[in-house]
């Protein structure tokens, strides 16, 4: 079954299957050589790193509640790494997003099922927007967005707080914190004993609508060529200048919508003190995805799957919360390497290409 | 005569599969000029490449004055007397001629400090030895191309190349550049240096070299006195077929005027003039030629004609529309097509599959549209057709064109500019390095087209192919028209070259007479 | 107690006491104090102590929590605010296991969270005697404090902070900064020279977690004093060595959750502990306070001190009543700290 | 209100602008090598980290310097073996080995002194501060170039040295022809990845002083995640420089500059918020104008051309 599998597959999907078992592989030894340096029980926390995200049903909806942002995030970088455009500005978005999210919820009084998607709209458009000031600027003055898109992340952050701080905070609350949000703004959860929400289907349906739009809508086609070779989309007539304010627009709005998916699902007021921890893990989702609307949420189950499995063993075992960074960290950077293995490939090309004669 | 180089049984599959040559054996003897012929995606380029280090044998060996060698990368074949000068230039433009020239063999001073005086005084040197007129001062980005083409020449003679691989160094050069180059050619051959040299341009290939090796889908099929065989010889073995010579093309008949334009000037940020008052007028039902040696505004005329760049002063015209302020696009809506001299910067995105690349001008078309929705069935129908039609040379549609050979890139970017019912086309170096078979095809739509009535601005490098082709002709010198030809058939390349070079120029009434009411 | 571990049974069970991070330890004041407490705790009654760091990312804490209450646990131990809704749904769930919050209360009413006991401190009253310390000691007539963030529980120390100051001096200014960071301890260290140089802030009140290092440390640069916070940071430092800072740390504001909990630990090995209920300990607990340690006796006068054993008993006594941020609105805040701005 | 020209505040902006210049001028060399190295934070952290460790266990400042450049370099090390040999994606690279380092700087200091936050228990040793003669005694100027660290005189040297190794030595000329075309560099038979991986390891080092600055220099310790995000505000500076050591010192100078002024100005009761945002929306500008200037100089000169032409 396998074998017969295998041989229909090119080359290059065999070999992609490879490539990635025997680097998960050697990342899992070298994990596993670093747990065994620190643990008195390697193989116990071993199980918890691998196993915990499936040990029970409430942990299989972790890992699903974190995937959520991280697909928003992912697909907000695919799309404008796709233009060629490497705006930064995701983080920035996402808070943006979970700030205005907070505002439409804590200030529109609107019914349940309306209000949470007119809060995701808004702070869609203010990502949007926000991750389209670099696109100006890059179309104006021709100055790079990669450096003004990580200046304005900072600026997003400051003023997103700055907002809650003087507007919205609760003063009965502990800590930086917005008013509660009335129960029409929030996104329910979806199954008993899990934290999946709503968010689920709203995110499912984000990666079809632009897995159709890149793929399938003359403005995908657009983009596309604009990214792979922007003077040849020039050439064909096609507005590049549009391109490139709409791709980072989409790119903003994708993640604004996170931000706000994530504040209206996962908690029940606005909480964030700091940028999120992974505000900048898009770019991680978007390279482990190539890029690929179908793929990012696959590579940010993937994510959340090592995260999930991370913290478990971090409370079910003596391994501490650093090691943690240290495994996560060389886990992706294994799963991405590219060459790796490149020797053997060339070998099965060759005799893929002779056999034929 | 003592063999030099011999590579045998030469395998070499890349990494996508491709088996760019199968068993090929190739020799060449100290002293000579060895041409290496064959279709686009023959294999030829990467046979040097194995050469030069730079791509390595799957199987087979290469023997160096009799002794086996393998080259793991550029720098010992170097070290082994090899040099290559490659098809696109491999030049680092924002350095001078001098740092391009000592780049990877830097004259030192003590504790690795760069050595400019003396990298200056070397190349100064090696240029003189060897006849070339070059300041090495000068930035390469400021050069043209022929000069260019003498920094690659001049880099691998700097590194000591014995055996130089000169892979199709003409296609860019003009006629004059060309003998300039042979001449070159020669006294390197006298000085005892052995050359292989790449061409489609076959009646190069029978002046300068002393024998042919001809290589076809990968293989070699045989190498040969070039005094030996003809024209015809050699492009039937080559193709496995034969090759009908003659162009069949009737008399133009011009009708009304399709582009007009007026006084137009550009300016660059250097202050230069690139275009100086320019007039002329391109007839519906005729093709019109531009010639002029490279960098004398063809590439702007081009430029600000498609909508690439604004022309600093004047007007255009097409169809009685002024497209000053118009967007590529809106140009294009006029029924313009473009040919850009440079495909793989311009004609392509490399990236993406043939059928991507067909659709760009169409992409947004009515009968390929379902409301925002491309229609893929179609368009894959569509482009499947395409394929067939010119004759590209690929699996599948879904190919990326970065795979493709040269030639069959240049297909697919006619078959999309041609498939569009032109009404005004823009030909720039439409048939730049590609092979016989291929050239000939575009030449033949070319034709076809302007007996539909389409007007044709062809702009060449290749004399012969602007002579053959154009009805009539203008001449660039200089950002401006120093000639104009009402019958190009008439004329000879020797007395096109005076005017190209600045040494000739017709009256301003002369000239007037390519502005058509 | 000394029950060899292949024993099959032991004969009377150790108890099982997990404390679950929301953050990280090294902070040098409040978790890592939390850590202090019950590690004393292991060491006077051998219990067992399991400490598990939950990270920045909040949406983690409460899959972290429950994991924690799904093992066999006879206590599990969180703090802060943040952690208040987590607790209350994990003690629904769990509700054979005991939880204490601390640094907040969750509500007890109707006998809601009945296997739950929370602490809470009066941060702000040990920070007003620093506040009055302060004034007395600047020769310039402004005071500095350097916050990690504008968050509640800072600004409660500043609201104690800037009262006590005004009791000694009505003139005095204080000018406040924020890091919004608690690992930039460059920026702190920066925020603490610019008043210094240009505020003219001779003696600086940091409550900035690990951030607030650079704050002592520019005042050992600089010269002038600077004021710790949560434990006794002059000793602490004295002991890693670094006894140029301890001599400019005439005494520091102690919230001392370790203490508490060790209490609470105490408690329960009593059975003692009142679940259903919060309590909020000041001084009488010894749970806040100010460092009296040989810098203090040194750099304090004795009049002053004096002054402020009497200030201590007022707030003990109820006589005097100090501020609070908690629950206060950003503008009053604000207004407060314009009054004294310098 | 304030005033900005007192020594003291120009002497604070050189300070706080010191790490980030040394690092953007390990940006420099990266970008003109056609490399980016988002990995500089994590270089900065870990070198900060075995300075002070290191110093603090030989007491010799010196080691304890070759200690930190040992640090950095290391990180510098995967981060092109990955990127180059093993083909990682090097951005995604470079925000993996920020996050390892993060984490792996905590457990290295948690496993030699048993504390997660700071290295208090580790005598460290520091930097000196530097009198220059001379320049000391000119009144104001004296006191604003005088008396800084000796990492902050480096840094400036360093200016002039990566200058000069990129337009003076052949190694710069091969790392210039590598970054603009790596073809034409190989098919010369240069290296191209060897030329790569120098450059990040040359990068490495000089980000290591910026790490060491932090901790062995601006402090006296190591703190956990020290380092807050000046090796990203490198990055941004070496762009706005355009990768020229001059520009990119400019920017990170007009950095610094902003930086202080918002330290400044927080204690005078304005949001910190709004002086948050200062530095970033002022380098956002700086780009803006900078770009902006270009633009018209080159507008002007074709400009020029026409209307003498329309005269004539
Ligand atoms: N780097 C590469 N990777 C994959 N395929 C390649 C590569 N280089 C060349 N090929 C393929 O190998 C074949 C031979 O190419 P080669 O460059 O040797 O042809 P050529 O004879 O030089 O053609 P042309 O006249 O167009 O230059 C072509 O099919 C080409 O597509
Ligand atoms: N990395 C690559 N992967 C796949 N194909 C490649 C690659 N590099 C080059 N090729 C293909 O190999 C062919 C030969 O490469 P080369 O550089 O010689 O171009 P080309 O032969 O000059 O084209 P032409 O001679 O027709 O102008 C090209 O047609 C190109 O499509
Ligand atoms: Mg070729
Ligand atoms: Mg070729």
């Amino acid at each position: 079954m396998l074998k017969q599998w295998l041989k229909k597959q090119s080359v290059d999907s065999k070999f992609e299957t490879l490539r990635f078992s025997v680097a998960i592989i050697i990342a899992l030894l070298v994990a596993f050589g670093l747990i065994l340096l620190v643990s008195k029980e390697p193989f116990e926390a071993l199980r918890h790193l691998f196993l915990g995200p499936i040990s029970k049903f409430r942990k299989i909806g972790n890992v699903v509640e974190t995937a959520i942002p991280l697909t928003f995030l992912g697909l907000s970088v695919s799309v404008m790494f796709s233009a060629n455009q490497f705006n930064m500005g995701s983080s920035g978005a996402l808070f943006m997003g979970g700030t205005v999210a907070a505002i439409v919820g804590l200030t529109m009084p609107l019914p349940t099922g309306i209000h949470p998607l007119v809060a995701l709209l808004f702070a869609g458009v203010v990502g949007g927007l926000i991750t389209s000031i670099p696109a100006i600027i890059k179309l104006k003055w021709n100055a790079s967005e990669l450096v003004s898109s990580l200046m304005l992340n900072f600026v997003a952050l400051n003023l997103g707080l700055y907002l809650i701080m003087n507007h919205f905070r609760d003063p009965d609350a502990g800590t930086l914190a917005s008013f509660k949000f009335p129960e029409t703004a929030l996104l329910p959860t979806l199954i008993k004993g899990t934290r999946i929400h709503f968010g689920i289907f709203i995110v499912i349906f984000m990666v079809i609508v632009i897995w159709l739009f890149l793929a399938k809508t003359k403005w995908g086609y657009a983009l596309r060529m604009t990214g792979m070779n922007m003077n040849f989309a020039k050439y064909s007539g096609i507005s590049t200048a549009a391109v490139i304010l709409y791709s980072q627009f989409i790119g903003g709005f994708l993640a604004g919508m996170g931000g706000a998916v994530e504040v209206l699902g996962m908690y029940d007021r606005f909480r964030w003190q700091m940028m999120p921890t992974y505000a900048f893990d898009g770019v991680i989702v978007a390279v482990l995805g190539k890029q690929n609307p179908i793929f990012v949420p696959v590579a940010a189950i993937l994510l959340a799957y090592i995260r999930v499995g991370a913290d478990t063993m971090s409370v079910n075992s003596d391994v501490s919360y650093e090691m943690i960074s240290i495994i996560q960290g060389f886990i992706i950077i294994m799963i991405a390497a590219n060459a790796f293995l490149k020797h053997y490939r060339q070998k099965m090309v060759v005799k893929e290409a002779t056999s034929h004669d | 005569m003592q063999e030099i180089v011999k590579m045998v049984d030469i395998l070499k599959v890349y990494p996508n599969g491709i088996v760019a040559n199968q068993k090929v054996n190739f020799s060449i003897v100290e002293g000579e000029i060895h041409a290496l012929v064959g279709e686009n995606g023959a294999g030829k380029s990467t046979l040097m490449k194995i050469l030069f280090g730079i791509e390595q044998p799957t199987e087979g060996s290469i023997v160096l004055n009799g002794q086996e060698v393998k080259f793991a990368n550029p720098q010992e074949a170097i070290k082994h007397g090899i040099g290559m000068v490659h098809q696109h230039f491999m030049l680092v433009p924002s350095l001078t001629v001098a740092e391009n020239v000592v780049l990877g063999d830097e004259p030192k001073k003590a504790g690795g400090l760069l050595d400019i005086q003396k990298a200056i005084a070397d190349t100064a040197e090696i240029a003189k030895r060897y006849h070339f007129e070059i300041d090495p001062k000068a930035k390469v980005e400021d050069c043209s191309v022929g000069t260019k083409q003498k920094i690659e020449i001049l880099k691998a003679l700097f590194h000591g190349a014995k055996v130089l691989i000169l892979d199709e160094p003409t296609a860019v050069l003009t006629p004059q550049e060309t003998s300039e180059l042979f001449k070159e050619l020669m006294l390197l051959k006298d000085k005892g240096h052995t050359i292989v040299f790449i061409s489609h341009k076959l009646n190069e290939v029978k002046e300068i070299t002393d024998r042919i090796t001809i290589m076809r889908a990968g293989k070699d099929v045989g190498t040969y006195d070039t005094d030996k065989v003809s024209k015809e010889d050699i492009s039937n073995l080559m193709v496995g077929r034969e090759i009908v010579w003659d162009l069949d093309k009737s008399k133009a008949e011009p009708k009304d005027v399709a582009v007009q334009v007026a006084q137009v000037t550009l300016v660059n940020e250097h202050k230069r003039k690139l275009l100086d008052d320019v007039n002329f007028s391109i007839r519906r039902g005729e093709i019109l030629g531009v010639v002029g040696v490279e960098g004398n505004g063809q590439r702007e005329l081009v430029d600000v004609l498609t909508g690439l760049q604004q022309a600093s002063l004047g007007t255009i015209t097409i169809n009685g529309e002024n497209i000053q302020r118009y967007s590529i696009r809106k140009i294009r809506d006029l029924g313009l097509s473009h040919i850009p001299e440079d495909r793989m910067t311009l004609g392509v995105a490399e990236y993406a599959s043939i059928e991507e690349n067909l659709m760009s001008i169409y992409f947004d078309k009515p009968e390929f549209l379902n409301g925002p929705f491309l229609k893929l069935k179609q368009i894959n129908a569509w482009a499947k057709e395409k394929v067939v039609d010119y004759r590209v040379k690929t699996g599948s549609e879904k190919t990326p064109v970065k795979m493709l050979s040269g030639g069959n890139i240049q297909k697919v970017v006619v078959a999309r500019e041609f498939s569009n019912n032109p009404k005004v086309i823009i030909a720039d170096q439409p048939t730049r390095g590609i092979d016989v078979g291929a050239a000939q095809f575009i030449h033949k739509k070319l034709i076809e087209l302007r007996d539909k009535g389409c007007a044709v601005l062809l702009v060449s490098a290749d004399l012969t192919e602007v002579m053959d082709l154009s009805d009539s002709l203008l001449v660039f010198y200089n950002g401006k028209i120093v000639a104009y030809f009402e019958d190009a058939s008439v004329l000879t390349e020797t007395e096109l070259g005076l005017y190209m070079l600045g040494l000739k120029a017709q009256s301003e009434a002369e000239i007037r007479r390519c502005v058509y009411a | 107690s000394t029950a060899p571990e292949e024993d099959p049974e032991p004969a009377e069970e150790k108890m099982k006491v997990a404390l679950y991070i929301n953050g990280n330890l090294g902070d040098k004041s409040f978790f890592d104090s939390a850590k202090v407490g019950l590690d004393a705790a292991v060491a006077e009654h051998g219990i067992e102590v399991k400490i598990v760091e939950g990270g920045s990312d909040d949406t983690k804490w409460q899959p972290g929590l429950l994991d924690l209450a799904d093992g066999d646990y006879d206590i599990i131990v969180v703090g802060t605010w943040q952690m208040e809704t987590n607790v209350q749904e994990a003690a629904e769930l769990y509700p054979d296991t005991k939880f204490i919050i601390f640094d907040t209360t969750v509500p007890f009413e109707d006998g809601k969270n009945s296997n739950v006991y929370s602490i809470q401190y009066k941060q702000n009253e040990g920070s007003y005697i620093a506040g009055y310390l302060a004034a007395k000691m600047t020769k310039t007539g402004v005071i500095g404090g350097v916050g990690g963030m504008n968050i509640p529980v800072i600004n409660d120390f500043f609201v104690g902070y800037i009262e006590g100051a005004k009791l000694a001096n009505p003139d005095i200014k204080v000018a406040i900064s924020y890091i919004d960071s608690f690992v930039d301890s460059a920026k702190g260290k920066e925020l603490a020279l610019a008043q210094f140089n240009s505020n003219k802030a001779d003696i600086i009140f940091q409550v900035a977690g690990n951030a607030g290092m650079g704050v002592l440390e520019a005042a050992a640069e600089a010269g002038f004093y600077g004021i710790g916070v949560d434990s006794d940071q002059a000793a602490l430092l004295a002991e890693a060595g670094n006894t140029a800072t301890a001599n400019v740390i005439p005494t520091s504001v102690l919230k001392d959750v370790g203490a508490s909990l060790k209490r609470a630990i105490d408690l329960a090995l009593e059975d003692k502990v009142p679940w259903g209920t919060n309590e909020t300990l000041g001084f009488e607990a010894e749970s806040v306070g100010i460092a009296k340690n040989q810098w203090y006796e040194t750099m304090v006068s004795a009049e002053l001190r004096a002054e402020l054993e009497t200030i201590e008993a007022d707030i003990r006594s109820g006589k005097i009543v100090v501020g609070s941020a908690m629950g206060m609105s950003t503008e009053d805040l604000d207004a407060i700290k314009a009054s004294v701005q310098p | 209100m304030i005033n900005l020209l007192t020594p003291e505040f120009l002497f604070t902006v050189i300070r706080v602008t010191t790490p980030i210049l040394l690092a953007a001028m390990a940006a420099v060399i990266c970008n003109k090598a056609g490399v980016v190295n988002i990995a500089l934070e994590g270089i900065m952290l870990t070198s900060a980290l075995t300075g002070v460790l290191v110093s603090g266990f030989t007491q010799n400042i010196w080691l304890g310097a070759l200690g930190g450049i040992a640090g950095g370099v290391f990180i510098a090390f995967l981060l092109a073996y990955f990127a180059l040999y093993l083909k990682t994606d090097i951005i995604l690279g470079g925000i993996a080995l920020n996050l390892l380092t993060v984490g792996g700087t905590v457990f290295v200091m948690f496993a030699i002194t048993g504390d997660k936050g700071a290295t208090n228990s580790v005598r460290s040793l520091q930097f000196p501060s530097v009198n220059i003669p001379f320049i000391q005694d000119i009144p104001v100027v004296g006191q604003m170039l005088s008396g800084h660290n000796l990492l902050t005189y480096l840094a400036i040297m360093m200016v002039f040295l990566v200058y000069f190794l990129l337009y003076k030595t052949t190694f710069g000329l091969r790392l210039r022809a590598v970054g603009e075309n790596p073809d034409a560099a190989s098919s010369v038979g240069i290296d191209v990845k060897r030329v790569q991986l120098y450059a990040l390891l040359l990068s490495g080092v000089i980000a290591s002083f910026g790490g060491m600055y932090m901790s062995m220099a601006y402090l006296k310790v190591f703190t956990t995640n020290m380092v807050a995000g000046r090796g990203y505000i490198a990055l941004a500076a070496a762009a706005m420089g355009q990768a020229n050591p001059v520009g990119t010192s400019i920017a990170s100078l007009l950095f610094g500059f902003m930086e202080s002024l918002g330290y400044q100005l927080q204690s005078r009761g304005i949001p910190s918020q709004f002086i948050n945002m200062v530095p970033y929306i002022s380098t956002i500008i700086g780009l803006v104008l900078y770009a902006q200037y270009r633009q018209r100089q080159i507008a002007k000169k074709k400009n020029q051309k026409i209307q003498e032409e329309v005269k004539a």
